[in-house]
């Protein structure tokens, strides 16, 4: 009875306005990934876990309102920072923390670990901790429905930084050539690892570049949920309609370092600061309050839940085993018998 | 083999392989560049696929490797079984990351919830005058990556027969096609054909040397052993015809039996596939060796163009008779 | 005293007109590629020569209007079908045929072959025969002029089909990013290998879509001198005067096969043979004599003069001897001690 | 070794290494992800460069590992010196068509009239959880390749003298910085400080069996011998230092005094580097062996990230032990 589990994933690119049911799954979604964040890292700092840890801190509108539109046969990847969009395409929170953790209960039977995210179950396809390596591969899971002349949408995360490297760039050529059903999915947090946008490219504008391969491009506010939401609906409903692929970008902001216990010191503090009193889930709840009128028992009920089920998440991958010494050799190929001894 | 089997180059077989098994599933379909007709593969291996099965099945791709393979991972990922083809297996390199770092690693790091049932067919240069850039054997990178297997027939059968079985495999395969064996003639079962993968082929069978090796140098040791054959020196060739799974028994069944190997190939000998034998042979029959184990492979250079110096560069039949003789 | 070592390479950038030293020097240029070209075939169809061979056929004139502005001193890197451009950066003409013969007199001692010709003294750097492959490169020869304060320019040269690779991509991002002085000169003959423009990527226009890495772009007629001339001026004029990179998309047409010996069939023949009618040597030869009142008999006295000089690097080739054999094992390292026995 | 030289850690050795190559040469320049100040590096190699020489020489590049490599290429063929930085030695991936089929080449392609005095440095995972695609170690692929140098120091004093001289070597050189021993502490001869690429070290001497190995696996097989003395093997501790040039003599002199190797290393071992090792001491001493070469090398599988089965993925001491303690 976790949270993600049962999280319903949207009912396909339908352009309709953000119901209020719909508004309460995202604060759900939302809710879930960054209390899942805090918990992990309240047990990285006590010692009490033990991983590599990228945080998703200030990201976590982009996955919650794309999934809005997104049926659970719809593809999704994502890479080593992709919490958020496992937790929204609706990856068992149970298995996915396990897998962080290495234990046997993971998603990968804590083989892969929490770079290396996949559960097809719920079309969380790969993740990967190379960057730009998504999005090839993407664009053959977009062709495949293609191919198969099913309505399946793919999506595809990475970071800002991503659009520097080679493979991004013919994967873009390539989907925009076949005009396969795939939604470029760049989370723009401002930084690769530990170097700022402007200092690694001269791009005016990345949605303009995109555009050059002769598909859709477009900027969002990554962080605004009625932005986002109509942003998805618009890429997802084109993408499903056969229309090609869309590239959007998702501007956003990284609140905090690259990875767990990574240093700050090359961020510009007073921007930091900033957008962490901007932070989207608090920004979110405050709009829910005012501007939609929820009530704040009914968002406090939320959060109750979500942080029990994360609680209850954790212990269970504490609980766990992990992967007996057989698994080093299974999973290699189809059958052991292939293996060079 | 019987020997009424229809006549064709090892590229024909090809073709035949995935005609086959396109014909039986509509999950298989090809990528790559110019694969389309009317030219149907620089190599022909898909020649007239695309007008036969539609140019949605048999799709030409921009000359990017990367998106090739990835491509043909993520179709894979849900069940489909993709065709990709590299041009030439030095071009490898532009993909090494999709081939070893997600192609090989996807089944295990999922735990085995996801594979990547694709092949990759490459042509291999060498002996053409094609230059350093354009004959490079590099099934040694492949071998070294878990999770990867690894073909190269040596005869149009063999050919036929091992790449319908990869197409079908649940695993990463890659299919190499050697140039200069390209346009060789041999027998080819009709129809569907299979050869299971990780099964040696004794091309010769003998007493006195095994060879063992693969792909283009396959008739260059069957030849040294014809030579060798008038001298009275009996020579066993064994032709691996896939390097991951590896056929181990059948290498240690021939040099148990004739306590001397050669190990021979096109790819350069210095940390080369061959080291993988030699030194399995060496250590599994470790005090039952007549001699040495000898690798032949390619000298410590990049592949000279000039056909002078690149005829030095490759094992051929002259010398690997030499070698066999020096140590029989 | 073959026409290619004596040949000027023009004097740095200036934006100055056509003069009609530099139109006969471009005409000699074009004139040496051409019968070049024309020799080898024939050599290549009698079985007196044997070498793989990319036609460069209606591509003369972009090298050859380019290096009027380069200095012996810029740098140069090609692909396999580069002859051309080796020819107008002043790689001499006997050490270029005879490597491509593979005989020990040439510019790799017969070592490297057509596709690796190289010859740092005029400025050659790099022929790779990988695809994308040298636009990397080239931005670490531009970056080296910059690092030393130099005002050397670096131009590379590729194909349009070479546009779809990640390396092209990288290099160029990179190359704005750090505005080093190199032009980009897409030679965009409309196909890559037996792919038609149209089939390999959607991208409305190449320099357009190279803009959007934030540095200068344009589509010039590559067949036409005095627009070549013109744009070569301007785009190396920049990036000599350190105003960053330039991307030059010169538009032309393969006037044959890919490859010696390889099909046309994919090819429109009317569109083929309309360009074989307006192909640009002849058409610039017909502008020397009609626009520009040059004399028929000084142009035929260059163009006796090429072939006997392109007779002449044929014959010096074919007597040249093949490498011996020491040179298998040499140039691999500085020193042949390194190598592993 | 002398005992009063300061102790630094592996990677301020590095990071003195380039400091004086820099300070000497002004066409010594460094580039790669992340290397300027304040992060100077992931690893820290190269802290504190940026603000003594510049962001014109310490450059950071965009995620681009086939530009960083290929522009260091292009830089070092008018006589520059580029030291590169690919982040992780998996990346390499991504850039092998610069370092295999340009970098290690063009020297050879142009019959020497260029050639490529690059550096690359890596750092290598393993044994730290970061799972499949971050632990890899592929010095196999780099030593398959003819015209590639390749170093992989297990002490902060041959990472410091040896990455000084593949600064200034004229052939492209990987030098390989393996992550679990950055942070080891070690003497450091202060100042130029140099060490020959292709001159083995013996770690240990001993009598019994003979240990190859290098990088990670040295302190693991100087572990494994500490243990093994108490149980009177005396074990000998070869420490290649470089793989290319390999030092042959340095590893058949230590075979052929104590008659049984281990050849051992963190890189998988199916055809792996260890191959090539084995097979050239079963080659050369054959019939003088007690024993048949062992080879101990990582797991045929991805690297796992749960720790209990990454722990029995790569070797380790005991298991070295173990392996020794049998065939003494
Ligand atoms: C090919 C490759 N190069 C370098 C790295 C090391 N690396 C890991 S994350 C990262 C930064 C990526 O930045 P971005 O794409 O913006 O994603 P973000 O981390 O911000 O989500 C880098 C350089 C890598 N994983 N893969
Ligand atoms: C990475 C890579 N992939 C494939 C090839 C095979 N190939 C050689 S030339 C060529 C076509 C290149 O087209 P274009 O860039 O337009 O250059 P052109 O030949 O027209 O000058 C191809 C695909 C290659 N050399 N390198
Ligand atoms: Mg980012
Ligand atoms: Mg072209």
């Amino acid at each position: 009875m976790t949270v993600s589990t049962t999280q319903p994933v949207g009912s396909g690119g339908s352009n309709e306005g953000l119901t209020d049911d719909a508004a309460l799954r995202i604060f759900r979604t939302v809710t879930t990934i960054r209390s899942t964040e805090d918990r992990i890292i309240r047990g990285l700092s006590s010692g009490e876990l033990r991983m590599t840890y990228y945080t998703v801190r200030g990201q976590e509108v982009i996955p919650a309102a794309i999934c809005e539109h997104l049926r659970r046969d719809d593809y999704m990847v994502t890479t080593y920072r992709g919490m958020h969009d496992c937790i929204a395409k609706g990856v068992p929170l149970d298995e996915l923390v396990a897998e962080m953790c290495g234990k046997v209960t993971g998603t990968s039977k804590g083989k892969g670990g929490p770079m290396h995210l996949s559960d097809p179950q719920s079309g969380l396809m790969v993740t990967t901790g190379v960057v730009g390596g998504g999005l090839p591969i993407a664009v053959g899971l977009a062709l495949s429905s293609k191919l198969r002349g099913t309505d399946q949408v793919t999506v595809v995360n990475f970071g800002d930084g991503a659009t520097s490297i080679g493979a991004t760039h013919e994967a873009c050529n390539l989907a925009a050539l076949w005009e396969v059903p795939v939604v470029f999915v760049c989370q723009n947090n401002q930084y690769g690892e530990h170097t700022k946008f402007a200092d690694y490219t001269r791009s005016p504008s990345l949605a303009e570049r995109f555009r050059g391969y002769g598909m859709e491009a477009r900027t969002v506010d990554g962080n605004s949920v009625p932005a986002m939401h109509e942003a998805a609906a618009e890429a997802i409903g084109a993408a499903r309609s056969g229309s090609g692929p869309v590239f959007l970008e998702c501007l956003t902001y990284r609140l905090g370092g690259h990875s767990f216990g990574a240093t700050t010191e090359y961020m510009d503090p007073d921007e930091l600061s900033q957008a962490e009193a901007n932070e989207p889930v608090g920004r979110y709840r405050r709009w829910l309050v005012d501007q939609r009128g929820i009530g704040e028992d009914v968002l406090a009920d939320i959060e109750a839940a979500v942080v029990s089920s994360v609680e209850a998440a954790v212990e269970a991958a504490k609980a766990s085993p992990p992967p007996a010494p057989e698994e080093l050799l299974t999973d290699v190929f189809s059958s052991v018998e292939a293996l060079p001894r | 083999m019987t020997t009424d089997d229809p006549i064709h180059t090892l590229s024909e077989a090809v073709n035949q392989a995935m005609d086959i098994a396109m014909a039986e599933d509509p999950d298989v379909f090809a990528l790559g560049e110019d694969i389309e007709d009317p030219i149907g593969g620089v190599m022909k291996g898909t020649k007239g696929l695309s007008t036969k099965y539609g140019r949605e099945r048999v799709r030409n791709t921009p000359i990017s490797e990367q998106a090739i393979v990835g491509a043909a991972i993520g179709a894979s990922l849900v069940g489909m079984r993709p065709i990709a083809e590299v041009m030439l297996m030095d071009f490898f390199a532009v993909a090494m990351d999709q081939v070893a770092n997600h192609a090989a690693k996807l089944r295990y790091m999922s735990g085995g919830r996801t594979n990547v049932p694709i092949t990759i067919r490459t042509s291999v240069g060498g002996g053409r005058q094609f230059g350093a850039q354009h004959s490079q054997s590099l099934e040694a990178w492949m071998m070294h990556i878990p999770g990867l297997k690894v073909a190269v027939p040596s005869t149009p059968r063999d050919a036929k027969g091992l790449l319908y079985s990869c197409i079908f495999d649940d695993d990463p395969c890659i299919f190499m096609e050697t140039m200069s064996l390209l346009f060789t003639r041999g027998p080819v079962p009709p129809g569907r054909f299979e050869i299971p993968l990780g099964v040696a082929d004794v091309k010769r069978a003998g007493d006195d040397v095994s060879v063992v090796t693969w792909g283009w140098q396959v008739p260059e040791a069957l030849a040294a052993a014809e030579t060798l054959a008038d001298e009275g020196i009996s020579v066993e060739v064994v032709d691996l015809r896939t390097l991951v799974p590896l056929d181990r028994d059948a290498i240690l069944r021939s040099v148990a039996k004739t306590t001397r190997a050669v190990v021979v190939h096109a790819a350069t000998q210095f940390a080369g596939p061959g080291a993988e034998i030699a030194s399995l042979v060496g250590h599994e029959l470790f005090g039952r060796l007549s001699a040495p184990v000898e690798r032949m492979g390619a000298a410590y250079s990049p592949v000279p163009y000039a056909a002078e110096l690149e005829s030095l560069h490759y094992p051929e039949r002259k010398r690997i008779a030499a070698t066999i003789r020096a140590m029989a």
